[in-house]
């Protein structure tokens, strides 16, 4: 295992301590419990948003952290959910009076730590909605599963809510938004290489050297299919093919593409991937209103890319042309 | 012969020490169908429930020590196991609140609440490849017994025997519930590593509880 | 090789189509000679930038094109200087009638090329400084040398410039201020593991499991010494010890701290060694003013980071905070 | 006897293919003291050339169909090699403006124009392991044998045993220009990329010119 950190043991800490030194004007930092707090939380009168998962993601969540987007950010240990207490201090800390909005990727642990979260928030007196995102189409979804994962469509919910939330809309109309993300965006993604967890020191599957993994989970999870390696436009096939098949996505719909690197995939490859997407969505006759092209939903350094398509109207590429303020996504102040 | 508080503890602390052994071993486990790191998980809160217990003065109250247990597995753990053995733990501090004797009939309540908890939470049913695998067929078990007039240690022993019948059978399954169920079919062939621990835990209770410390408990 | 690419002699086409595609509202791209001008170049009576060098370090130095930075930048083939026609047409392409200033890293071939570019373009009538920058202390600067390698304080260079000539301010202030960087700018990287250039499709250098390079050049050339991989705190000692000295930085300094990704580190790691850095230098006396921390000038798909520091005056922190809208940085609008 | 245009256009095809033979050989010893491009850059560029010369109108004059050699490589090749080799083939054309002949005096004024633009533009001196090593040793081989009354062939052979030899002593130096400096005493004991394409440049010379296709001439 080759990274840059100290041990194992302190990954975690030690991020959040640089992102608090890195972003001071941004973003509060508590090391007890973990969680990352806007600078200026709580707004009084807004709905407050509430993130969390598993580190190794970054900058998701702590990295959108800030105006226009989180209200607070729960980092759990790499890729371990975190739990009930911080998520309600969280809630706590970052509640305006109008109401908290948990947004929850769809893992089993997630779930069940922001559930009791929430429980105990309310017990407390304070409105809780949770909305869970499960975008990831590489995973069947079936009452025989615990269903799609939360991935790519997490930070564009996150922008998109932030920027609802910050119009000063109420909380039902906020958790609709994402709702409404979560059933009109789909995600795949494929895999290069395989993550190494900082605790384990190995990689978590093997992949050969002339081998990728199609639909492969951000914590490292199986996916579809094990394959050759291929070329990028054949890539892109094989990941937006399934995603734009599972909505549908139709010839005139507008869309935000979003190509996103898994942490050790250089943006030249990425702006490769987002060239043939572009082509693939246009010979389809689908319009790209509004693009993301970066790393902002990693897992640890894997190698590969996911690729997210939401379906826009004006309303959405409206709420993500709003200003955002964080340290991972900026535009607009 | 009854259970007291501090019976109670002698048993979380055998826990914690069988989760401590057993750590790398259930981190494998879980590596071979979820995200290797049950064992790191379970060991992460089991530590800090006995640093807990170390701090806190020894009291009476059952229902209170297993809310400390809890409640220290819910904030420390994470995960999907840290929100259910947290309800396991604190459905049966409710279900012994005030207590500071358990009998057999005690103990059937408090893991019939424990395992309804589990279940309400996680919504997973028998044969989901999960720990319900495990403590379902376990308090089922300490019923039967006590209710056939069993002893608590007695009970305790056949619901280890049972929790073990279930770890085993949760080999050939496809999981349904938690990370594993992303892997479908080929989740089959590999032995549930929360159920697993959840095992150890019944086997702690036989080796620690039932009104006497027993020894020559049902072995792994 | 595993890359997200197709053919590699396709690579820097696709990624400048892709980031055509991508950022159309800020940038255009020229295919043939290659390059990326702003959008709405040529702004008149502005002093324009002009950088460039060969591709494989994305985002710089194309995605550094747009307002408060870069008009226009000239990417070579991956790790191969650009042409001085390349050069030419965009120096014509920008200059808005107060003089352009090239931002030219300090390797002889971006040396030799932006050279015949700026004579080609004098000879035309367009007044054109240069500016080579030259801030890797990992090289020994002598007469018996090519000097000091350009690496991170290009980047620096290329938004504190572009904040100035936004200012309206006149070509040889504008080329001050990149002297100034320069000046006062040194930098230091290391490699855990090498970059594949595409058309060699294996390593540049072979490091064992165990081991890391310190001192690596962008394009993998070699650095001071190999170790054996060290925790990310001795690593920070060991490239800020020596940035740090060389100027030196003192006590009482305000410095802009970056720590830099070079393509294949996540986030997350680089958080851990600003942290460190942070500290490393509050033990000396030395405060951030300001930081950026991110990977903005890469070398492919390489693990490792750099750390550039650069003497802060209020001047320079107020340039620095000015607005900037490009593909890869971007605040302040 | 002299060289037409024709006979130069056939040197620059010669070294393009000689260029393409050698591709991975001169990007070899790029990889070890440089950054493993030169043999690339030169094939690309050289290619361009040909492709040029073979859009263009054959002309009369030497000095415009240097001048496009000089041009395209500029345009085409980058690094260091392509403002290097484009100034060598730039200077030479503005020496050889015009004519439409060449005889021994001059080539040795035109190689004595492509050298010093070559040492201006790039500022590296003898013994600094570039491409100078090889150059600036031909042309004063080339300039000696004709003042000594040698005929162009002659001269162009007496040119490729100088390079020859300028880029063989390129081995032991330690590099102080261009992208091996920074190998600094790690340079010493490869030899120089640069050095050797220009030795393949001459060695076409004295293959294709001096006013007949010569045969038999220095093998690498
Ligand atoms: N819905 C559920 N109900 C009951 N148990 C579950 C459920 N989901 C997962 N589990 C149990 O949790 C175990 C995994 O725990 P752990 O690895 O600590 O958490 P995570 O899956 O979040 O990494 C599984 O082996 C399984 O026994
Ligand atoms: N300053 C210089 N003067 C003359 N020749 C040089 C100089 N710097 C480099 N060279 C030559 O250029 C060669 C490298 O060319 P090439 O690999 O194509 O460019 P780059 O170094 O930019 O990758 C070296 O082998 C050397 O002969
Ligand atoms: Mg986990
Ligand atoms: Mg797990
Ligand atoms: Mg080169
Ligand atoms: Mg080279």
């Amino acid at each position: 295992m080759k990274k840059l950190i100290n041990a194992p043991e302190d990954v975690v800490r030690e991020e959040l301590e640089g992102l608090a030194l890195a972003h001071a004007g941004m973003v509060r930092v508590s090391l007890d419990p973990y969680m990352v707090v806007r600078a200026d939380a709580p707004v009084l009168g807004k709905v407050a948003l509430v993130s969390g998962g598993g580190s190794g993601h970054e900058p998701m969540h702590g990295g959108f952290v800030g105006a226009g987007m989180l209200d607070a950010a729960c980092p759990g240990e790499v890729f371990t959910s975190p739990t009930p207490d911080q998520i309600l201090a969280a809630t706590k800390a970052v509640d305006g009076g109008a109401g908290v909005l948990h947004i929850v990727k769809n893992y089993t642990g997630d779930i069940l730590n922001f559930e009791m979260a929430a429980e105990l928030a309310r017990e407390e007196g304070i409105e809780v909605e949770a909305v869970v995102v499960a975008d990831d189409v590489a995973v069947r979804d079936s009452l025989y599963t615990a269903g799609r994962r939360g991935v790519g469509a997490t930070v564009l919910a996150e922008k998109l809510c932030g920027a609802a939330a910050a119009e000063g809309r109420p909380l039902k109309e906020v958790a609709d938004v994402c709702r409404h993300v979560n059933d009109f965006a789909r995600s795949m993604g494929m895999a290069l290489t395989s993550c190494v967890t900082p605790s384990a020191g190995r990689p978590t599957f093997d992949l050969g050297e002339d081998e990728m993994e199609i639909g492969i989970g951000i914590h490292g999870e199986p996916g579809r299919e094990r394959m050759k390696v291929a070329p990028a436009d054949d890539i892109v096939a094989l990941l937006a093919g399934p995603v734009v098949e599972d909505l549908p996505f139709r010839a005139g719909d507008s869309v935000l593409a979003f190509v996103n690197g898994l942490g050790g995939t250089p943006l030249i490859e990425l702006y490769i991937v987002y060239r043939e997407l572009h082509r693939f969505l246009a010979g389809r006759g689908i319009l790209v209103g509004r693009n993301l092209v970066g790393s902002y939903i990693t897992s640890l350094e894997m190698a590969g890319c996911s690729i997210t398509l939401l379906k826009l109207d004006d309303e959405l590429a409206r709420l993500w042309d709003a200003p955002v303020v964080t340290p991972g996504l900026r535009w607009g102040a | 012969m009854t259970d007291s508080a501090a019976d109670v503890a002698r048993w979380a602390r055998a826990f914690q020490a069988e989760i401590a052994e057993h750590r790398d071993r259930l981190t494998e486990l879980d590596a071979a169908i979820g995200d290797a790191d049950h064992g790191t998980n379970m060991d992460r809160g089991m530590r800090a429930v006995v640093a807990k217990l170390d701090a806190t003065p020894a009291g009476d109250d059952i229902g209170a020590l297993l809310k400390t247990v809890g409640m220290t597995l819910v904030s420390t753990v994470g995960g999907a196991s840290g929100p259910l053995y947290g309800t396991v733990f604190l459905r049966m501090a409710t279900a012994t609140a005030g207590r500071s004797e358990l009998d057999g009939d005690g103990w059937a309540a408090a893991l019939d609440a424990g395992v309804e908890g589990v279940q309400a939470r996680g919504k997973a049913v028998l044969g989901d490849k999960t720990m319900v695998d495990a403590l379902v067929p376990a308090a089922a078990a300490f019923r039967h017994a006590v209710e056939s007039g069993a002893t608590a240690g007695e009970a305790w022993h056949a619901a280890a025997v049972a929790a073990r019948a279930g770890v085993k059978a949760t080999v050939p399954m496809v999981a349904r519930k938690g990370r594993a169920s992303y892997l479908g079919e080929r989740s089959a062939g590999h032995q549930d590593p929360g159920a697993t621990s959840s095992y150890l835990l019944v086997h702690c209770g036989a080796e620690q509880l039932g009104g006497q410390a027993h020894s020559g408990a049902v072995r792994t």
